[in-house]
C-alpha cells in the first residue's frame, strides 16, 4: 500500500499550554513511513495557515492527511473544505484530537501525555493509510409533496407552514370535512403503504375504496387523539356520553346541553394499571368556564384523579372554581361507578372530603385522549416505533423534539401524545416548518460513510433488516442483502450484528477500529 | 441582506436561532451572562443510563452549535441599550462588557485558584455553558480596584488574560427581533418557613440540580455526607398567592421526579419522600412517576404540604406535615430537604421590552400577540408562560416560522 | 522501570460519548493518562470481536462509552452497543474471565462528572486485576 | 431450519486444552442464521480462547474459517489443507457438519462446538421455537397445521390429555399445550369434527425407531458410468 502523507501538528491545540515536545512529535512523523511532509502551523482555524497547508499538499502532492488539532466538530468544517480544494477527499483526512483528549486532561503529566500523543499520531498514521477515499452523492427529490396524516388542529398548523417554505402539501383526513387550507386535501383518505426513504417516499393511500399511489418528499403525522376509541365501563353504561371536543363543538353552536354536566377524566377510571390519561385540562377547564358563563345556573361537575392544569391554565382552574363548578378528585379505590340499569346517576368518593357522592347527571363528558387506533397503521406502513400505549415515539431529542427517527418523517399533536389544542397547533406549526424546510432542499445527500454489503459472506438471514431503525438494508434480486444507501445514516449497527460478518462500514471498518485500537495499546504510557 | 437580532442565550433563544440560521437567516444572538444556555447551563442530565427526556442536551448542543456557526454572531456579556424604529426593522445598539480572557483559554482553573479575592474575581463558565472560557469580574478585581494583582495573568499556561479588554459598542440593525429573555427561578428563601437560609441542608432544587451537574452525587451542605434519607417538596413558589404566583409553573413537577429518580440511579440506598399538592408530570399518559415510585419500597408519594421545617437532632431536619387524608400532624426527620422552586418570567417589563412595545399579563408574562408580530417583534419562550426545555423547543420554532412568512408579505 | 502502566482502552460514539469526554476536558477535569479513545460513529458500530481482540492485545480493561440509552441520535444504538457488551461479558465469565474487565456506559453531552468518573472506575478495574495472564505479558 | 447454540466455552476450553494447533471451522447456512457458528461467532470464539490461553499461559494456534454449508464434501474440501495441517477441528457446524469431516478424514479430530438441538422457527429476533421431530410421516393436515408430535409432550395424537389445564402443559407449565392450540386451529377452520376422529396408533419406523435413517432418490443418484475419479470404483 503506497501513500503520501502531510501530517500537521497545530500548535494553537497541541502546544498550549507549553506540554508536548512538539520537535519530537515533528521527528517522529517525518521518520514515519509514507510521510512526506511534516507542518507545524499556528492554528488550523486560522485562514492564512489553512492556505499554507493546502499549498504545501499541492506542491507535495499528497494524497491523505493526519491532523493534530482539536475536536473534530470545531475545525473540521473548515479544514475540509481547504482540503478538498486541495483536491483530497475528506474521508482521506485524520483528525486527531490532541487537545481534550491528551493536552488539557493530562496536564500535570508531561511525560505520560508525550508518549500518548506518539502513540496516537501513531495510530493516526496507520489508520490513515488503511482510509479509502469515499463520495457522497445526492439525488434529486422528485416531488416537493408534503403529505400531512390528519387535519386535526396539528395538521392544518403543519399544512399552512409547510406551504410557506415552498411545499406542496397534501392533508390526508378520515372524515370529509371541509376545510380551508392550503393544498390539496384529500378526504376519507388514509396512508395504508409506503417505500422509500427521506425525501423520496412512496405512498399508498386509501381514498374512498381506491387506492392510489403518491410520491412525497417529506410525511407529517398528525393522527391526534383517538376520541372515537372511547372505551370502558363508564363509556358502555352511557351510551349517550361525548368526548370533550364533541361537547365543546356542540356548545359552539350554541346547544344548551341537558344538566347536570359530569365530565370524568377517563372511561376506565379503575383500569388495571394506573392509567391516568393526559386529560387535556387546558381545553376541560376553558370549556366549563363558557359553559358556566353561557349557563351560571347548570350544576358543572369535573371528577378527575390528577389535576394537571399546568402553568397559565392553574388561573383557569381557580376561575372555574369560582365560578363554581365543582370539582371532585377521586382514587382507585373510590372510582367513578355508574348503575347499567340507571344511567342517570354517578357514584364516586371523593377523596379529600371522603364522603361518597351520588350525582345526577344530564350530559356525561369524558376528557380523556386514548391514543389513536389508525397510528398502528401508519406506524406499520412507514415502519416507524411506537410507544407501548399505542402513540408515536418521537425519536432522540439530540435531532429534534417533533421528528421520528426516520429522516423525512415528522410528528405532532396528540399522534405524541395527548394535547390541548394550542400545544397541538405549535407543534404543528415546528414540524411543518422542518418539513417544509426539508423539502426545500430539494436535494437528498447520501453516501460517505455508510454500510455495504459482500453478497459472497451473506447468508440473507435478515438480521441486519430487523436491527436497522432505518430500514436500509433489504433482501434484493440475489437474495442477498443490499443496503438502499439514500435511507442508510452510517450508524453501523447492522455491520456489529451480522453473524457472517457480511457487512461492513465504510471508514469504520472492522480492520480500521482493530488496527487503531492495536497500535494505541502498542504504547507504553 | 436580512439578519434577526435574537435577546437570551437560553433554550428559546437558541432554538430560535438555529431554525433562523438553517433557513439561511443571519443571526445576533445577544446573551446578559458570560456564555450560553440560560437556565439550562446549571441544569443536570436526568438520565444515568437511560434518557429522561429533561432536554437539558438539546439546549446545550444548540448552544455548541451556534457558536461554530459562522451566520450567528454571538455577543456574550452583553445588553441590548437600545432598539429604535428603523424602516425595515430596527436599529439596536448593544452595549458589549469586556471578558478580559481570550480565546486561548483552556478552562484549567489555575487562575481561580490563586486568585486572592474573597469568593473570587475570575470564572469558570456556569454550569455546561458554552463556550468553555473563564470571565474576570471587573468590579470585584483587584488589579482594576488597586491596579496591581496579576496572579491569575501570572499563572495562566496560555497567556489568555488580558486586562486590556475594553467594552464595545456596537450597532445593528435587524428586521426583527426575537424576545427570549427566559425566567429566573424564585428564591426558595421567600418561603422563610422551610428553613431555606437558615438551615444548610436545605437547598433549593436549582442548588440540587447545579450540585449534580458538577458533581454527579448530592452532598449534605453541612458535613459533606452522602444524604440517606430525603424529602422534595414541590410547588415551592407556585401556586402560592403569599409569594404572588398563583400560577402553577409546569416544569417542576417534571424535573422533581426526574431528579427523584436520578437521586435513586445513583444511590439506591436513598429513603426518599415526595410532597406534593398535584401531580402534574408532563408526558406521561401511563403515570410513569408513580408506578415507578410504586415499584421502589424506598419512595413514598405523600398528598401534602409541609408547613415548616425545624431543626431536628444531631443534625437532622425535622419536617411538619399533616396526614394526606386525616389532618393528624407528622413530624419526619431528614437528611437533606429540596425544595422544588418555581419560576417568575424574566426581563417581561424591562426597558428594551417596553420600549419595544411588549405587555405584560397580570401574572408578569410577556404577551405575543399579532399586532407585535406584525411589527416584527416575537415573543418566545418561558419569558411568556410557563414551560419546559422541550416545549420551549418547539413553540420557538413556530415562532419563528411565523417571522419567515412575515419576511415574504412585508420586505 | 516503575510499576507498569494499566492499559485501558474505550470505544467512544462520536455524539454524545465523546462530547462528554471533550466538556469534562474543557471544564479542567484531569483523569487518568492510561485510557486510549478509539472513536466509532456510535455504540452500536461496536462489535464483540474489537472488544475480544483489545483484551487479546494487551488491554487490561475495555469500556464502551455511548448516548443514553433512549436518547442515542441514532435512536437504538446504545441498546444494541450495550447488549453486545453483555454477550462479551458472558463469555468472558464462561471462560474464567474477570467480567469486569468490560463495561457500557452511558453519559449525556451535558454532564462533565461523569466521563472522568468512567475512567477512574475502568483505571481501578485494570490496576485491581492487573493485566491478564500477569506482568509477563 | 436446525437450530444450534454454542457449548459453554469453559467446556470447549477443556475439549482443546491438550491440543497445539486447533482449526475453528464455521458455517454459513443454518447455525449462521441461529447466530451460533457463523463468521462472527467463530471469530468471538477464536478471540476468547486467545485471551483465555494468554491468562493461562498456554501456547495454542488458532485459527478460524468459515464454509458455505459444512454438511457437504465438496465445501469442506475446500478448506482441507487448513483442518489436516491442524491437530483437532473445532466445528461450529451443527454434528452433521462436524461429522462430514470427521467421516472425510477419520484419521483427524474433530469435535464439536455446538449442541445442535432443534428443528426450529425464528418467532421473532433471538427466539427459536421447535415445531418438528422429523418423525418421516408427516400428519400436520388432520390437526390444523399444528405438529403434535414436536409440540405435545408427550406427542399424543389424540389430545389433549387428562393434564391440559387452563391451556398449558402439565409437564411445565410454560409451556402452551399443543392441544389447546390445535383445537382453536381446527376450530377456525371448522373442522372440529377432526378433534373427534381417533387416529390410530403412529408408526414410528419412519421415525428414528426404525433405525438410522437414509433417503435416497435413484433417479437422482450417478450411476457408476457417470461418477468420476476414485468415487467410480466399486
Amino acid at each position: 500500500m503506497k501513500a503520501r502523507i502531510q501530517v500537521v501538528l497545530c500548535k494553537c491545540c497541541t502546544e498550549m499550554p507549553k506540554l508536548l515536545n512538539m520537535e519530537k512529535l515533528q521527528k517522529l512523523a517525518e521518520d514515519s513511513s509514507m510521510v512526506v511532509s511534516v507542518m507545524t502551523v499556528d492554528a488550523v482555524c486560522d485562514g492564512k495557515d489553512l492556505a499554507r497547508i493546502v499549498g504545501e499538499a499541492k506542491e507535495r502532492e499528497i494524497d491523505r492527511a493526519v491532523v493534530l488539532a482539536c475536536h473534530k466538530k470545531d475545525i473540521s468544517p473548515n479544514l475540509l473544505k481547504a482540503y478538498r480544494r486541495a483536491g483530497i477527499n475528506e474521508f482521506l483526512i485524520e483528525l486527531v484530537n490532541m487537545r481534550e483528549e491528551v493536552v488539557l486532561p493530562h496536564a500535570d503529566e508531561p511525560e505520560r501525555a508525550q508518549a500518548k500523543a506518539e502513540t496516537k499520531l501513531k495510530a493516526a498514521l496507520t489508520r490513515a493509510i488503511m482510509l479509502a477515499p469515499l463520495e457522497k452523492q445526492s439525488e434529486e427529490m422528485k416531488t416537493k409533496n408534503v403529505v400531512i396524516v390528519g387535519a386535526g388542529v396539528a395538521g392544518q398548523a403543519a399544512a399552512h407552514e409547510a406551504a410557506k417554505s415552498g411545499a406542496h402539501t397534501v392533508l390526508l383526513e378520515k372524515t370529509s370535512k371541509s376545510l380551508k387550507v392550503p393544498g390539496v386535501i384529500m378526504t376519507h383518505a388514509q396512508l395504508v403503504g409506503a417505500s422509500g426513504y427521506g425525501g423520496n417516499f412512496q405512498l399508498k393511500i386509501k381514498a374512498g375504496e381506491k387506492v392510489e399511489e403518491l410520491g412525497a418528499a417529506a410525511v407529517v403525522i398528525a393522527t391526534g387523539g383517538g376520541w372515537t376509541t372511547l372505551k370502558g365501563p363508564l363509556a358502555k353504561a352511557v351510551k349517550d356520553a361525548v368526548p370533550l371536543y364533541k361537547f365543546y363543538e356542540h356548545m359552539q353552536s350554541g346547544m344548551v346541553p341537558k344538566g347536570p354536566v359530569v365530565i370524568v377524566d377517563t372511561p376506565d377510571p379503575a383500569g388495571k394499571t394506573m392509567k391516568v390519561q393526559d386529560y387535556a385540562w387546558d381545553d376541560t377547564l376553558e370549556t366549563v368556564i363558557q359553559l358556566k358563563k353561557k349557563h351560571p345556573e347548570l350544576l358543572v361537575y369535573v371528577i378527575f384523579q390528577e389535576m394537571r392544569a399546568f402553568g397559565l391554565s392553574e388561573l383557569a382552574y381557580k376561575e372555574a372554581a369560582d365560578l363554581g363548578v365543582r370539582f371532585i378528585r377521586y382514587d382507585k379505590a373510590g372510582a367513578p361507578k355508574i348503575d347499567a340499569k340507571n344511567p342517570i346517576a354517578l357514584t364516586v368518593k371523593d377523596f379529600s372530603q371522603g364522603e361518597v357522592l351520588d350525582l345526577k347527571f344530564g350530559t356525561l363528558v369524558f376528557a380523556s385522549i386514548p391514543a389513536n387506533q389508525d397510528n398502528q397503521m401508519i406506524a406499520d406502513a412507514l415502519r416507524i416505533p411506537m410507544t407501548v400505549d399505542g402513540s408515536i415515539r418521537r425519536g432522540s431529542i439530540q435531532r429534534w423534539p417533533v421528528t421520528t427517527p426516520k429522516p423525512g418523517i415528522f410528528v405532532c399533536g396528540s399522534a405524541l401524545f395527548p394535547k390541548s389544542r394550542e400545544l397541538a397547533k405549535a407543534e404543528g406549526e415546528a414540524a411543518g416548518t422542518m418539513a417544509g424546510q426539508f423539502v426545500k432542499r430539494g436535494m437528498i445527500e447520501y453516501g460517505g460513510s455508510v454500510a455495504q454489503v459482500t453478497p459472497e459472506k451473506c447468508s440473507a438471514c435478515l438480521t441486519c433488516i430487523r436491527t436497522c431503525p432505518y430500514e436500509a438494508p433489504f433482501i434484493g434480486a440475489a437474495n442477498k442483502a443490499e443496503i438502499k444507501v439514500q435511507a442508510c445514516q452510517g450508524c453501523g449497527m447492522c455491520v456489529g450484528i451480522c453473524p457472517s460478518k457480511a457487512i461492513d462500514l465504510h471508514h469504520y471498518t472492522d480492520d480500521q477500529v482493530m488496527e487503531e485500537a492495536r497500535t494505541l495499546l502498542g504504547g507504553d504510557f | 441582506m436580512n439578519q434577526v437580532l435574537i435577546v437570551g442565550g437560553g433554550p428559546a433563544g437558541l432554538t430560535a436561532a438555529k431554525t433562523l440560521v438553517d433557513r439561511g437567516t443571519e443571526v445576533v444572538l445577544v446573551e446578559r451572562k458570560e456564555s450560553l444556555g440560560g437556565m439550562a447551563r446549571e441544569l443536570t442530565c436526568k438520565g444515568l443510563v437511560e434518557c429522561r427526556n429533561c432536554g437539558v442536551c438539546f439546549a446545550m448542543d444548540r448552544a455548541g452549535e451556534i457558536l461554530r456557526e459562522p451566520n450567528a454572531e454571538v455577543l456574550l456579556l452583553s445588553e441590548v441599550a437600545s432598539a429604535t424604529k428603523a424602516d425595515h426593522g430596527y436599529s439596536v445598539k448593544i452595549k458589549t462588557a469586556p471578558r478580559y480572557i481570550t480565546d486561548d483559554c483552556i478552562g484549567c482553573g489555575k487562575c481561580v485558584a490563586v486568585c486572592p479575592v474573597e469568593g473570587k474575581a475570575i470564572f469558570p463558565p456556569t454550569g455546561s455553558g458554552q463556550p468553555r472560557l473563564h470571565w474576570i469580574d471587573k468590579s470585584k478585581c483587584l488589579h482594576f480596584k488597586k491596579g496591581k494583582c496579576d496572579k491569575c495573568a501570572s499563572v495562566c499556561p496560555t497567556h489568555a488574560v488580558d486586562f486590556e479588554d475594553r467594552a464595545k459598542n456596537i450597532t445593528r440593525n435587524v428586521n426583527a427581533v426575537v424576545y427570549a429573555t427566559g425566567i429566573d427561578p424564585i428564591d426558595a428563601c421567600e418561603m422563610s418557613r422551610l428553613g431555606c437560609g437558615i438551615l444548610k441542608d436545605v437547598v433549593s432544587s436549582v442548588d440540587a440540580e447545579r450540585i449534580l451537574n458538577e458533581k454527579g452525587r448530592l452532598m449534605r451542605p453541612s458535613d459533606g455526607k452522602a444524604p440517606k434519607k430525603i424529602a422534595v417538596m414541590q410547588c415551592v413558589g407556585s401556586r402560592t398567592v403569599k409569594v404572588g404566583v398563583e400560577y402553577c409553573s409546569k416544569f417542576c413537577c417534571k424535573y422533581a421526579t426526574k431528579m427523584s429518580q436520578l437521586l435513586l440511579d445513583t444511590d439506591p440506598d436513598i429513603n426518599l419522600d415526595f410532597y406534593f399538592m398535584d401531580l402534574r408530570t408532563l408526558y406521561e399518559p401511563q403515570d410513569e412517576f408513580k408506578l415507578w415510585a410504586k415499584s421502589k419500597k424506598t419512595v413514598k408519594l405523600i398528598r401534602s404540604m409541609p408547613s415548616v421545617v425545624l431543626p431536628g437532632k444531631d443534625g437532622k431536619l425535622l419536617l411538619r406535615a399533616a396526614g394526606e387524608t386525616d389532618l393528624d400532624i407528622t413530624e419526619t426527620e431528614y437528611d437533606l430537604i429540596i425544595l422544588s422552586v418555581g419560576m417568575r418570567p424574566s426581563g417581561a417589563s424591562a426597558e428594551l421590552a417596553k420600549s419595544l412595545g411588549i405587555q405584560t399579563d397580570k401574572s408578569g408574562f410577556a404577551v405575543a400577540n399579532h399586532e407585535l408580530e406584525s411589527k416584527g417583534v416575537f415573543v418566545c419562550g418561558a419569558v411568556s408562560e410557563p414551560m419546559d426545555i422541550e416545549e420551549t423547543a418547539v413553540r420557538a420554532a413556530a415562532t419563528v416560522s411565523k417571522m419567515h412568512h412575515q419576511k415574504e408579505v412585508g420586505t | 522501570m516503575a510499576e507498569r502502566k494499566p492499559k485501558v482502552i474505550g470505544f467512544c460514539c462520536e455524539k454524545h460519548g465523546m462530547d462528554a469526554a471533550v466538556l469534562s476536558a474543557r471544564s479542567g477535569k484531569q483523569f487518568d493518562a492510561s485510557v486510549r479513545l478509539v472513536q466509532v460513529p456510535c455504540t452500536g458500530r461496536v462489535d464483540g470481536i474489537h472488544i475480544l481482540k483489545a483484551l487479546e492485545d494487551g488491554a487490561d480493561s475495555v469500556f464502551v462509552l455511548g448516548c443514553l440509552e433512549k436518547n442515542c441520535y441514532y435512536d437504538t444504538g446504545s441498546i444494541e452497543g450495550r447488549k453486545r457488551v453483555e454477550y462479551v461479558k458472558q463469555m468472558l465469565s464462561e471462560v474464567g474471565i474477570e467480567k469486569e474487565r468490560v463495561e457500557m456506559f452511558n453519559a449525556a453531552s451535558t454532564n462533565a462528572w461523569a466521563f472522568p468518573e468512567i475512567v477512574s472506575k475502568m483505571v481501578g478495574v485494570a490496576k485491581k486485576l492487573g493485566p491478564i495472564g500477569g506482568e509477563k505479558q | 431450519m436446525i437450530v444450534a447454540k454454542r457449548k459453554p466455552l469453559n467446556e470447549i476450553v477443556e475439549m482443546l486444552a491438550p491440543y497445539k494447533k486447533v482449526t475453528v471451522i464455521g458455517c454459513r447456512s443454518c447455525v449462521a442464521i441461529c447466530l451460533a457458528g457463523g463468521e462472527k461467532e467463530v471469530k468471538m470464539l477464536v478471540s476468547a480462547l486467545k485471551v483465555k490461553n494468554r491468562k493461562e499461559g498456554r501456547k495454542q494456534e488458532l485459527d478460524g474459517l468459515v464454509v458455505e454449508r459444512q454438511c457437504e464434501k465438496e465445501w469442506v474440501k475446500e478448506v482441507e489443507d487448513k483442518v489436516l495441517d491442524s491437530d483437532i477441528t473445532l466445528s461450529m457446524a451443527c454434528s452433521l457438519g462436524a461429522q462430514t469431516i470427521g467421516d472425510m478424514y477419520p484419521s483427524h479430530l474433530t469435535f464439536p462446538g455446538l449442541n445442535t438441538g432443534i428443528f426450529g422457527v425464528p418467532e421473532e429476533q433471538g427466539v427459536w421455537s421447535e415445531k418438528c421431530v422429523g418423525c418421516g410421516n408427516c400428519i400436520i393436515h388432520t390437526t390444523g397445521g399444528i405438529c403434535p408430535i414436536s409440540r405435545c409432550a408427550k406427542s399424543m395424537l389424540n389430545g389433549p390429555c387428562g393434564g391440559s389445564a387452563n391451556r398449558k402443559c402439565e409437564v411445565n407449565l410454560e409451556i402452551d399445550c399443543a392441544w389447546a392450540a390445535i383445537y382453536d386451529r381446527l376450530k377456525i377452520q371448522n373442522r372440529l369434527d377432526l378433534i373427534e376422529k381417533i387416529m390410530p396408533a403412529k408408526d414410528w419406523s419412519t421415525s428414528h425407531a426404525g433405525g438410522r435413517r437414509v433417503y435416497v432418490r435413484e433417479d437422482a443418484k450417478l450411476t457408476p458410468h457417470q461418477k468420476k475419479g476414485k468415487e467410480a470404483v466399486q
